[in-house]
């Protein structure tokens, strides 16, 4: 309860009990500067986050779309196995499209193993039908089972085994930008938290001053809370601001270079950036007010 | 106001005043006298609650100190008034600032006191300095303007430790007649200073009582001043 | 010259002088964590920047290792082709081995699309030759020239078309990796700075003292910069360290995750672990010496 | 040993100090006076060059302030002991090595000077204070080891700023007995101070002469103290 009046008192502006924690010098600027490097450490940890996160969303997105069936029947069996199968489909769920390749398309596959001269059409070869899934895919194993039962000569191929990997490492690249900006956000915190703490240690004799001239503790702790928070959070800005523009100015992605996304922000990321500012206020909030209560401990 | 009750002190070595009793009554006017190192500033120290004694019980305005809070000592430091021997400002408010930060921390601040202001300022001799910053005082300007700090809440009692040490005849003559002054409102007053010919002067003018430290205890020094 | 002595006379124990600088409180271990905190943010973008390294080297070693060529010959030249083209490959720069595939294994090749009854020997379909290519790989223009003198049937695919996209990502990988540390470094060696600066600010009595006493600015700005680096050397050993213990127990990588590598650091990478405390401890040196040479201007 | 020729300082506003020439001869016993804020604390930082002079030259062992590079300074300030009025000292180091800091930069570490400091802590009555830091030590007491400090390299020129601001009339003679010593050893003794019995005290066994800051200008006083 007296934690939250303290908070209040803190945030009431009070032209008086401002001028009390000296607004230049060096250890004034402490918590500033600290603040503004740490912010521009985190934008470049979201744009590296976010990066990531884009790139295995598109590796996902590239190869979760597709799957493959493949028929093998009897010439004349083959056009009603591929109408059955294509029935099938169309009633299954996730299944966002289904087409039977012709016998053109089946033969580019093919080209780069043997050439265009291969004579498809005399053989009695398997034909391909292509599956364009939705976004939440479909079920294999019921879609097997259905072939299985209804359509014997169909074998479905859902790209698993390449696909796998690729996840996988979209999936760990995801990983590691969360982690990077976790660790650089913890990090973070802790150096305005020590910037704070220094701060205040070299206003030790303000604190004395106050506290001998009859000044309460809320009174003491409010002003410094006030100054810091602000402190942290006017540097926070300019921190994000100078990393944002940093990112807008590096190389863009390149036309041909689509698998991986650039560095840059994109829409509603950009909006992230605007939470950092308040959230090392909130960190120097805090650390201030737990090292001014300690200080005012050591006081009598 | 302040009652002492066969208190005793020590910094964590060996008893540094011990077994002292003493009643300070309502406008009384004290000077507080021994050899450097023998407790005075100690001794005023026990007095606003800054040390609270190892042995016995002080009470300050009724309250014992041992039971008082935080908040508490901090509403008593308003009623009274301390020179500290080594005068601590904030350096980077000016003096006039600095002065007047007792009344902006209690919240008393109203254009009556703003006039008091240049009144106390022009009796201590710093009108002409009342924009500088402390560190650009001279040694007993900086005295004054502690002086000045300490008596701006108009409080109850005063204490001061060694106000004159810095400043020449004259000028301790004149920060006497004001202490002097505010005894006469009714003030109670406490002086800790070494200056015999001050103690001397002031016993002229008000019937002041001298205590003096020596050995470990406090003494009431008769007229063998 | 002058700016030489005094970095000697920086490093010499003194044992008075090194008791000037106050050895405890909170404005001294001020340096310290900020060093630990900055040196455990490095480890984690070196971690970062060699995994995003190996992943790169991995990718373009497994793309850039194979090549292909297809023969389309008739029947009875068709051998003759092969060994005229696996002649020629053993005389060109950069191929490490060639092999021509036998039936069996172009069947399995196309078993994805066709399924396993595809009846290959019976088709005049072109056979492939699987190239390994060395470190420096092949001038592939000029083995196009010469295939398409000596064999005309043979058809190179170096995989430009599959790799292409691939190199690049794993190339722009590298780059954020590099980027990631250099922005980190430089923040670090700025925070330390800044560290230095305010540590020494709250310092300003003991160099007053010591003008006023007769040292000269040498002795004062020694006592400071060796008691100053020592303590950013410390806290960046004690960060590294720590740093370099949590990426030990980050989950490692898991057999199957092959293509993407874990963060943990391999071989030789833990030596460049080892260039942190000195390199922090350095950026401490210079700004201390400077903000103390800049303390010491302002004093007559 | 410092010659001052039409010297005038000010700090910006209008001139605190002017037209002052004087020659401390090598020898002599000096008190210099004046009301608080007259400039005493300016003319003795001018006197070991922690000022320049805005007008005039100041000449110190014989050397022009003005021409001086900042290690001159420090190796000058190794010849002239001062006693600040705010006496500094390095917080976290003992009472005893702040007293022999001086040795320990000027690189005159020897074993006669460690008994030597003994000797000296004895003279000023800090022998029990000794291991102390000196933020624990009293008003009195640090002026007293702000003196040690200022004597211990014996240095030609000792130059003290109200050295016996804070300490009883007893410490203040003993003080002012070590000072006698000093200058009898043939060491220049300079001390602002205002007060007048020790003044008269020292007049009384040397012949001191008596400089008086009035009206920004430098009087020698005469006999009528
Ligand atoms: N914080 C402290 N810790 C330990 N000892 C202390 C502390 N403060 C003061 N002392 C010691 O206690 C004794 C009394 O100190 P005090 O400041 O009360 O003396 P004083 O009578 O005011 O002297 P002066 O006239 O020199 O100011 C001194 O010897 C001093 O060194
Ligand atoms: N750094 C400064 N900037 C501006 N004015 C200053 C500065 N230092 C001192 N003064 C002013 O110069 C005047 C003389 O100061 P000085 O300290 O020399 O006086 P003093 O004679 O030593 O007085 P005291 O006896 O009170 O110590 C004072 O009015 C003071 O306010
Ligand atoms: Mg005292
Ligand atoms: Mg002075």
């Amino acid at each position: 309860m007296k934690a939250v009046l303290v908070f209040f008192e803190g945030l009431r502006a009070d032209g008086h009990r401002d001028r009390v924690v000296p607004s230049t010098g060096f250890t004034a600027t402490l918590t500033t500067l600290t603040a503004g490097a740490m912010a521009f450490l985190i934008v470049f940890a979201l744009a590296l986050s976010f990066a990531a996160s884009r790139l295995s969303d598109r590796w996902a997105d590239a190869l979760q779309g597709t799957a493959t069936i493949r028929i093998s029947a009897p010439a004349d069996q083959m056009n009603i196995q591929v109408e059955r199968v294509l029935a099938i489909l169309s009633t299954t769920q996730g299944v966002d499209a289904a087409k039977a390749l012709t016998v053109e398309e089946q033969q580019a596959l093919l080209e780069p193993w043997f050439g265009p001269d291969i004579p498809l059409s005399n053989l009695p070869i398997p034909r391909l039908i292509e599956i364009t899934q939705t976004d939440d895919g479909f079920d294999a194993q019921g879609l097997r089972l259905r072939l299985s039962a209804e359509a014997p000569g169909a074998v479905l191929d859902d790209h698993m085994r390449w696909r796998k990997p690729l996840v996988q490492a979209a999936q760990r690249l995801t990983w590691l930008g969360a982690l990077a900006i976790v660790i650089i956000a913890m990090t973070s915190a802790a150096m305005v938290m020590l910037a704070a703490r220094a701060a205040l240690a070299a206003n030790a004799q303000v604190i004395t001053v106050l506290r001998l001239i009859g000044a309460n503790d809320a009174y003491i702790v409010a002003a410094f809370v006030r100054r810091f928070a602000s402190r942290a959070f006017i540097g926070a800005v300019i921190g994000v601001v100078a990393g944002a523009v940093v990112v807008l100015f590096l190389p863009a992605e390149t036309a041909n270079a689509s698998i991986l996304t650039g560095l840059r922000f994109q829409g509603a990321d950009w909006l992230w950036l605007a939470i950092v500012p308040p959230a090392l206020a909130c960190v120097a909030f805090v650390a201030t007010q737990l090292a001014a209560q300690r200080v005012l401990g050591d006081l009598s | 106001m302040i009652e002492l009750e066969n208190v005793a002190y020590s910094y964590g070595g060996g008893e540094l005043l011990s077994d002292m009793s003493l009643s300070i009554s309502s406008g009384a006017f004290y000077f507080l006298t021994g050899p450097s190192g023998a407790g005075k500033t100690t001794f005023l120290k026990l007095c606003y609650g800054a040390l609270v004694p190892t042995v016995g019980q002080i009470r300050i305005f009724g309250n014992d100190v041992r039971s008082m809070s935080r908040d508490d000592v901090a509403v008593m430091r308003r009623r009274i008034g301390v020179v500290h021997q080594d005068c601590q400002f904030i350096d980077h408010m000016s003096v006039q600032d600095n002065i007047a930060l007792p009344l902006a921390v209690s919240g008393n601040k109203t254009l009556a006191e703003d006039a008091n202001i240049k009144e106390l300022l022009a009796w201590v001799g710093l009108t002409k300095r009342a924009k500088a910053f402390p560190p650009e005082l001279s040694g007993g300007e900086r005295q004054r303007a502690a002086l000045a700090r300490a008596i701006i809440m108009s409080p109850d009692v005063i204490l001061a430790d060694e106000p004159t040490g810095n400043v020449d005849w004259e000028m301790s003559e004149r920060l006497l007649q004001l202490l002097l002054e505010l005894n006469r409102m009714g003030k109670t007053v406490l002086i800790a200073s070494h200056d015999l010919s001050l103690i001397r002067s002031a016993k002229s003018q008000v019937q002041a009582r001298v205590l003096r430290i020596s050995n470990r205890r406090l003494q009431l020094a008769g007229a063998n001043l």
